[in-house]
């Protein structure tokens, strides 16, 4: 009996319901979502690779192309990678990563720099 | 499309298994029942039995043990099914693939329609997978 | 009189989580009940030997979704102790703020959870549309809903600005408003109680005896909660115990409802302490030595054991979760129930298997 | 049987099941709304037992199918008893037919969960079935017939003579329409703790035909509750959608009861009243 | 003619079971029984042919058969005396002593009543039992003769006791005929007092421990009612100086009387039929053979007391005896029915089941209305039909698992599947409309508006009936496959479960019109047509379902079944599952009986308080 003035009114109130996929809602700024690399920036210094808590980053270099790999159905989005690239090629959406039906791995390849790029940015804290 | 064929589609009944989960999936698959994503707008309601389920939704890695029961609780499923996985952990294992006693992801096991990635899955990424996996039933039901 | 045996899961409607138990019941009244885990178990500590100290937590904070937060508060604490950092006063408020927003989704999804498994749709539907509320808090303060991946060794990832705050106290009014009209229903209401009361009693002295924890023992009516320790904020911050007399899933439950309540209360006094702006110490060395952390989680207490050797892998994580420390004193009160209180007494002791198995 | 009777009695076997999924798809949106849900579309029962109807699934038991098959064949034939004007004790009978049929089928399939739930669907049709009984006696007592055309012809409702029997009834539609608090043995909400009971076992086209059963049971019942105020068609729809409105409510705001306890308290209780309704009857 | 008719089905039954006695073999024995089937269906059809009619057969009639009752009541009585002496029972002796000191009174101090005027009344209500007697009790006779023999070699006697058991057990037949169609009651005593000694020799049979204690109990409450039928006829002997049945049951005769002879008449009827509170003889006789249960303790013998009931009707309607008569069959109908629920033990649940009817026949009696009659009669038909197979198929099925325990029989579909399912339709014969005994339970419940209290205990009663019918029909076939495995089952054993069914299930169907045949006076018949006027679409959709129903099934009994669903576990073979500690865990079913409501022991004890109450005041009432 308790729950009924509750009740009531929720049937006479407005649904809570957010009517997605018909209305979405804008993401949080801060929101972790679909991991993105802007290749053209990219080093391929490795360093994403070796502190990715989930192993799911391969960076190689093969003459003077780079492969960026991210086997992105592996990738918990923790940001670890973000924070640790050199160049901040590396970014987060605010959006999730869109659903699929294969399972599939991301390769992204580039021209790896002449020679090390100098830092010119620091590493992006908070 | 004749009635019974647009029923299937608007009529998915979904199964959720948690296989070796850390919980944050299955917590977003029941927050998509609740008031703010309400997913029973699609005809989708819960049901825990295999017999009555169209959809599965497997969130978590898969270990030797759990792998026999999500077997078995597929082969149960009528068909037409769809299995959909959810989260890094159902796609490919996610941080826990090198972990001493776990298979990989759902796939290792049943075939799986939809994966989502995310860790864990939003509530809106499982509802696009249903609504994806509709689409491609729809394709199948189409097409027979 | 004919028995009848049931297997209960791992599979079960009323199951958030794969376990198994082998109901052997007399007229719906158990007369056996024997369990088994390992579902879930995925071999998580010895990824400790995979992945070095940074990158475990992540990993601790996927031992449990549900309280991830607190998960990785108690390793960083532990690593934090280990290598002598001092963590700066904002950095251990924030812990503290993120920590209990934790323990608020983590109370009301168990609430929410706990109606259903006694029948109460419309009860599990409020508390998790209230919950919402929270994990919105969650995403917009940290990035992600569940997972908010906010510690590091030496303080946090993220901050809260002004607006922030004062968008976390808005909140946190409408929620506090909106709990307290579903207070009467969870505590009072007749059907509820029915349901509730009286069901799955554990004596003080058994809940001692048999090693319960958290929610559980102060359901029994023994005050006893880890934030007595005064870990991150604690040590600054009011807080009592809360611990109701009763034993049975009616006590449980309130002392969660209360708890969730307190959390409210203890949100907002971290908030208010929230100055200086360091987040992290500078972190130097590998960690080495041995070191045990306690921490409250919201099913209860939780400990860690890390060993580290001086190199970046640790020599060994052990975790010992409450839901371990809780199957006990629930293997004791199973026998005698109705085969319809089965779920609502599993289901009180809040069982979280994931961090039970990981 | 004239002609009338006849059209009556065939309007009752197609518009009762299709009345039925009306009300379950009512029953769906309305109980989102009071969950502060959005809801499913109206017609959503239609599609549920569409789709079911599509699917072609092994059966748990060879004997299931039959008595699917029969206790649809028995809620059809209470709906056109009463549509017929017949007597509405049979009816109630044909109706306990169909009900035990389910609960036998639910007795031959091979889960655990489908047996238990055919032990409480009995427990509850013993808790029920005196009360409605009991009811429609008093309902004939004061409307000086059985037949569903004199429970129609009164001129007063019957509600003014017969104020005791409405818990009992609502216990009624509460059972049959397995809500909560009595949603013991075929449960409508997600997480019981015998799966679907009687249900469990049933799937695809069998599970369909039982829906189908199932909305023309709940025809039936919500048509008794409605001879309360049976003075024209239009209160007596007005009647049903209060019962049904009010069984939604009572859902939404308790908890989910045991059989004991429905055994124990409240099926005496709404006996008791239902039977002090009865005796005040014959006293005055 | 008629009385050739007659004479066969009195008198036949016992030449023949002398000849069983005398001649000894089993062959005879076999030919002897199946004869004595044909006569007595010859002979019921003959008398069925001439209903009604009034006779005066001689051996009937005549003064000699009148001194032979006269004879009788003081040899019977003193043959139960002489047991009672003989095994020290008290009570046995007592109520042996108070019908020889009643016999005596009456002899001596009454004086000689005139002869009734017809010695045989045929009417529907005789010839319901009649045919019942004749057909069901073959039935049961023939499907004896197999168990019998299994039964012995279960034994291990040295020498076979049949030749005895048949003779009463054929006996009993004529002796029942002879009950049904006598109007004189000194001859309805007669009869009466030979069926209770059938009865006590028959339960007696096996000579165990137990099998004496009941018959004993079976004996002592039965010359109870003896006392009670044996004072009420010298009370109405005193009153009206009358021994005529018919002619007593004119109620103009009973305006402004005392109508404690009738009470007491319906007294000892309600002792037959073993109503609460004097249900334990009955239950006690469950330990017989199974053929005696479903002849003389289901079928027929107990149908002696509500038959009498029945016949008092047109006396009882509308008198305070007639409302308290309804109220304690009502209650027995309720109570038993709850009693029956708690019990796993087949034979005891039809046992308890069959009382419950009894019950509602006699509520019938007590309503009195021709509409309650009829309704009366047809369950008294309806009920010995289904209740006789249900007993036949326990017993069979008793004999294929030794065991008559509900729990036992779970399954029982795949081991033996024509008596299973010959069990399934018997029991849902019990409780499913449209057939008889639904029909005639809800024309009794629309017959007792007059009694609220009744009403309200027949809901409950009906209620409880169908729960148990349910699950016994459930447990029976439970979960298992249809496997026709060779069935063991002999010819002559599934031959009268295949008849019983069929009349069963038939006589269920045809309820309207038995009940328009066994009544040919209009009001009678067309006072229930209002209500079953909708009957015959009812038949054809039962019908409907019925062939939809087969075609499915044969369609399914070819599919291959899917695996349980036991929450995903693996198992290693059908019915079990790996559990806990790698265990494999058969996967057991028990029924639920709630026996903190319905445990035996504490209900009885506070039903019969009850219905003891009720029954003090039966006879009270009749006295004010
Ligand atoms: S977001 Fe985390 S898991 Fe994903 S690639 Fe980066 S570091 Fe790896
Ligand atoms: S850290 Fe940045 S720059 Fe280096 S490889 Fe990764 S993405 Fe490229
Ligand atoms: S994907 Fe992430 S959140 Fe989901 S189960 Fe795996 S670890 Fe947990
Ligand atoms: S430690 Fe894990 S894997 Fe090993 S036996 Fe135990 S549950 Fe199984
Ligand atoms: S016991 Fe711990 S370390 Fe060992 S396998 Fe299990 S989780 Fe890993
Ligand atoms: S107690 Fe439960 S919720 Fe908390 S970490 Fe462990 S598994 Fe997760
Ligand atoms: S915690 Fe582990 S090692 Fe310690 S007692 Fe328990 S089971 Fe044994």
């Amino acid at each position: 009996m308790k729950m009924l003035p509750t009740v009531i009114s929720n049937l006479f109130s407005k649904p809570a319901t957010r009517n997605y996929p018909f209305f979405v809602r804008d993401n949080f700024e801060k929101t972790r979502g679909e991991l993105v690399n802007d290749i053209e920036r990219c080093i391929f210094c490795g360093s994403c690779s070796r502190k990715c808590p989930s192993q799911c980053l391969t960076v190689s270099k093969e003459g003077t192309v780079g492969t960026w790999k991210l086997e992105f159905f592996a990738c918990i989005g923790c940001g670890v990678c973000v924070d640790s690239c050199p160049v901040s090629c590396l970014s987060q959406k605010t959006s999730h990563r869109p659903v699929a039906v294969v399972r599939d791995v991301i390769t992204l390849t580039g021209k790896l720099p002449e020679k090390p790029a100098k830092k010119t940015e620091k590493a992006p804290a908070q | 499309m004749s009635f019974l064929k647009t029923s299937q589609i608007k009529s998915p009944w979904l199964m959720h298994f948690d296989c070796g989960s850390c919980n944050g999936c299955d917590i977003e698959t029941l927050a998509c029942l609740t008031p703010v994503y309400d997913v029973e707008r699609f005809g989708i309601i819960n049901v825990g039995n295999p017999r009555h389920a169209d959809v599965l939704v497997v969130t978590g890695t898969v270990n030797p043990r759990n792998a026999e029961i999500l077997k078995n609780i597929y082969s149960q499923m009528p068909d037409p099914k769809l299995v959909i996985a959810v989260g890094a952990c159902g796609c490919s294992g996610g941080v826990f693939r090198e972990a001493p006693n776990v298979l990989g992801g759902v796939d290792k096991v049943i075939p799986v329609d939809v994966y989502v990635p995310g860790c864990p899955a939003k509530p809106e990424a499982i509802m696009d997978a249903v609504v994806t996996g509709l689409g491609k039933l729809k394709g199948i039901l189409e097409a027979s | 009189m004919a028995r009848t045996v049931i297997p209960f899961g791992p599979q079960h409607p009323v199951l958030p989580e794969p376990i198994h138990l082998s109901l052997v019941v007399e007229d719906e009244k158990v007369v056996e009940a024997l369990p088994t885990l390992g579902y879930v178990h995925r071999g998580l500590e010895l990824l400790a030997c995979k992945r070095d100290y940074n990158q475990m937590i992540q990993i601790v904070e996927r031992v449990c979704g549900i309280c991830s937060m607190i998960h990785s508060l108690c390793y960083c604490q532990g690593i934090e102790e280990m290598m002598g950092l001092e963590v700066p006063r904002r950095a251990r408020m924030l812990r503290t703020v993120w920590s209990e927003l934790h323990r608020m989704h983590s109370h009301l999804l168990w609430l929410g959870l706990f109606a259903d498994s006694f029948g109460f749709e419309a009860l599990f539907m409020q508390l998790w549309k209230i919950r919402e509320r929270i994990m919105d808090l969650n995403e917009a303060t940290t990035g992600n809903r569940v997972i908010v991946s906010v510690n590091v060794v030496g303080g946090v990832r993220a901050d809260l600005d002004e607006g922030q705050i004062r968008w976390i106290k808005d909140t946190l009014v409408e929620v506090e408003a909106d709990l307290k009209k579903l207070q009467s229903t969870i505590m009072n209401d007749s059907t509820v109680c029915r349901r509730t009361k009286g069901i799955g009693v554990l004596t003080k002295q058994a809940a001692y005896e048999l090693g319960a924890a958290g929610p559980m023992l102060r359901g029994s009516g023994v005050a006893q909660d880890m934030r007595q320790l005064k870990y991150a904020g604690f040590d600054e911050i009011a807080f009592e115990p809360i611990s109701e007399p009763d034993g049975d899933c009616w006590a449980r439950s309130t002392v969660r409802w209360r708890e969730t309540l307190q959390s409210i209360d203890l949100v907002r006094q971290a908030l208010d302490r929230l100055d200086g702006t360091d987040l992290t110490v500078k972190v130097k060395g590998k960690p080495e030595g041995e070191v045990i952390t306690r921490v409250e989680q919201p099913r209860g207490e939780c400990l860690y054991y890390i060993k580290g050797n001086g190199d970046k892998f640790l020599e060994r994580v052990r975790i010992r979760t409450p839901t371990f420390a809780n199957i006990p004193p629930l293997a004791a009160i199973l026998p005698g129930l109705d085969f319809a209180d089965v779920p609502v007494v599993v289901l009180s002791i809040d069982p979280c298997i994931s961090c039970t198995e990981r | 049987m004239n002609l009338t009777t006849f059209y009556l009695a065939v309007a009752g076997l197609i518009l009762a099941p299709l009345l039925g999924g009306l009300v379950a798809g009512v029953d769906r949106v309305v109980t989102a709304r009071l969950q502060s849900r959005m809801g499913p579309p109206l017609l959503q029962p239609f599609y549920d037992v569409g789709k079911l109807w599509s699917k072609i699934i092994a059966p748990a038991s060879h004997w299931q199918g039959l008595f699917v098959r029969w206790a649809l064949v028995a809620s059809l034939a209470s709906d056109v008893l009463l549509a017929a004007g017949a007597d509405v004790l049979m009816c109630f009978f044909v109706q306990a037919a169909s009900a035990s049929f389910v609960a036998v089928g639910a007795f031959c399939g091979s889960s655990p969960y489908s047996k238990l739930g055919a032990q409480r669907e009995l427990f509850q049709l013993l808790a029920y079935e005196p009360v409605f009984l009991v009811a429609i006696l008093c309902m004939a007592k004061v409307s000086g017939g059985f037949d569903a055309y004199s429970f129609m012809a009164s001129q007063q409702p019957l509600l003014f003579k017969l104020p005791l029997l409405i818990p009992g009834l609502l216990f009624v539609v509460l059972v049959k329409l397995r809500k909560s608090p009595f949603d013991i043995s075929a449960s409508h909400h997600m997480h019981q703790e015998v799966v679907r009971g009687v249900y469990t076992d049933y799937a695809g086209r069998d599970f369909a035909l039982l829906e189908i059963a199932h909305w023309a049971d709940v025809v039936v019942v919500l048509w008794i509750c409605s001879f309360m105020w049976a003075t024209s068609a239009l209160s007596m729809v007005i009647t049903a959608g209060l019962f049904l409105f009010a069984a939604l409510v009572i859902d939404n705001i308790s908890a989910r009861l045991t059989w004991r306890h429905m055994l124990k308290v409240v099926a005496p209780a709404c006996l008791i009243l239902a039977t002090a309704n009865l005796l005040w009857l014959y006293m005055e | 003619m008629l009385d050739a008719y007659i004479g066969v089905l009195v008198l036949w039954p016992l030449v023949a079971g002398l000849a069983c006695l005398v001649l000894q073999s089993p062959g005879v024995r076999s030919a002897l029984v199946l004869a004595t089937g044909a006569a007595l269906a010859v002979g019921a059809l003959g008398v069925a042919s001439q209903a009604p009619f009034t006779a005066n057969p001689g051996f009937l009639s005549s003064e000699t058969a009148l001194h032979v009752a006269e004879a009788a009541a003081f040899v019977f009585p003193a043959y139960f005396l002489l047991r009672g002496l003989m095994r020290k029972h008290l009570l046995v002796i007592l109520f042996s002593c108070a019908q020889l000191a009643l016999a005596a009174f009456g002899v001596t101090q009454l004086p000689a009543a005139p002869a009734a005027q017809s010695a045989v009344v045929c009417d529907g209500l005789s010839l319901a039992l009649l045919l019942v007697v004749s057909f069901a009790g073959s039935f049961i006779c023939i499907f004896a003769l197999p168990y019998m023999k299994h039964h012995e070699e279960h034994l291990h006697l040295k020498v076979s006791r049949q030749p005895g058991f048949f003779l009463v057990l054929l006996a009993f037949l004529g002796f029942m005929n002879g009950l049904a169609l006598s109007n004189d009651l000194r001859m309805f005593e007669l009869f009466f007092e030979a069926t209770t000694l059938c009865s006590f020799l028959l339960i007696g049979h096996d000579n165990t421990e137990e099998a004496k204690t009941s018959a004993f109990r079976a004996l002592w409450i039965n010359c109870l009612g003896g006392v009670f039928l044996h004072s009420g006829i010298l009370l109405a002997q005193k009153q009206f100086n009358l021994v005529d049945i018919s002619a007593l049951v004119n109620p103009a005769l009973w305006t402004g009387a005392s109508m404690l002879p009738i009470a007491l008449l319906a007294l000892a009827g309600c002792v037959k039929a073993a109503q609460m509170p004097f249900q334990s003889w009955l239950l006690g006789a469950m330990v017989a053979p199974t053929p005696v249960s479903a002849l003389l303790h289901s079928s027929t013998m107990v149908k002696a007391g509500v038959f009498i009931c029945l016949r008092l009707s047109p006396v009882l309607q509308g008198t305070v005896t007639g409302k308290i008569l309804l109220l304690v069959g009502a209650f027995t109908f309720f109570a038993t029915s709850a009693l029956a629920l708690g019990q796993s033990n087949a034979k005891k649940i039809l046992a308890y089941s069959t009382i419950a009817n009894l019950g509602l026949i006699i509520a019938c009696a007590g309503i009195g209305t021709p509409v309650a009659v009829s309704a009366g009669i047809v369950l008294l038909v309806i009920h010995a039909a289904t209740k006789g197979l249900l007993f036949l198929c326990v017993g069979d099925m008793e004999q294929t698992i030794g065991s008559r325990d509900l729990e036992d029989l779970r399954g029982m579909v795949s081991k033996s599947p024509v008596t299973a399912l010959a069990a399934v339709a018997g029991a849902m014969a019990m409780i499913l409309p449209p057939l008889g005994m639904l029909v005639g339970k809800w024309a009794a419940l629309e017959a007792a508006a007059q009694s609220p209290v009744a009403m309200v205990l027949m809901a409950l009663g009906s209620a409880l009936g169908v729960v148990c019918w349910v699950r016994f029909a459930g447990t029976l076939l439970s979960g298992k496959a249809i496997k026709p495995k060779a069935s063991p089952t002999s010819a002559l054993t599934s031959m009268p479960i295949l008849a019983m069914l069929a009349s069963a299930v038939g006589l269920g169907m045809a309820a309207p019109w038995l009940n328009a045949l066994l009544l040919p006076e209009a009001s009678a018949a067309s006072a229930l047509s209002g209500g079953w006027g909708l009957m015959p679409s009812l038949f054809v959709v039962a019908m409907l379902g019925w062939i939809i129903g087969m075609k499915v099934l044969g369609r399914q009994s070819a599919a291959t079944l899917s695996t349980p669903y036991i929450g995903g576990l693996p198992s290693v073979e059908k019915g079990t599952y790996v559990g806990p500690l790698g265990r494999t865990w058969v996967l057991s079913e028990g029924n639920e009986y709630a026996t903190e409501l319905f445990g035996e022991a504490k209900l009885t004890k506070f039903l019969g308080a009850l219905a003891g109450a009720l029954l003090l005041a039966l006879v009270g009432g009749a006295i004010i």
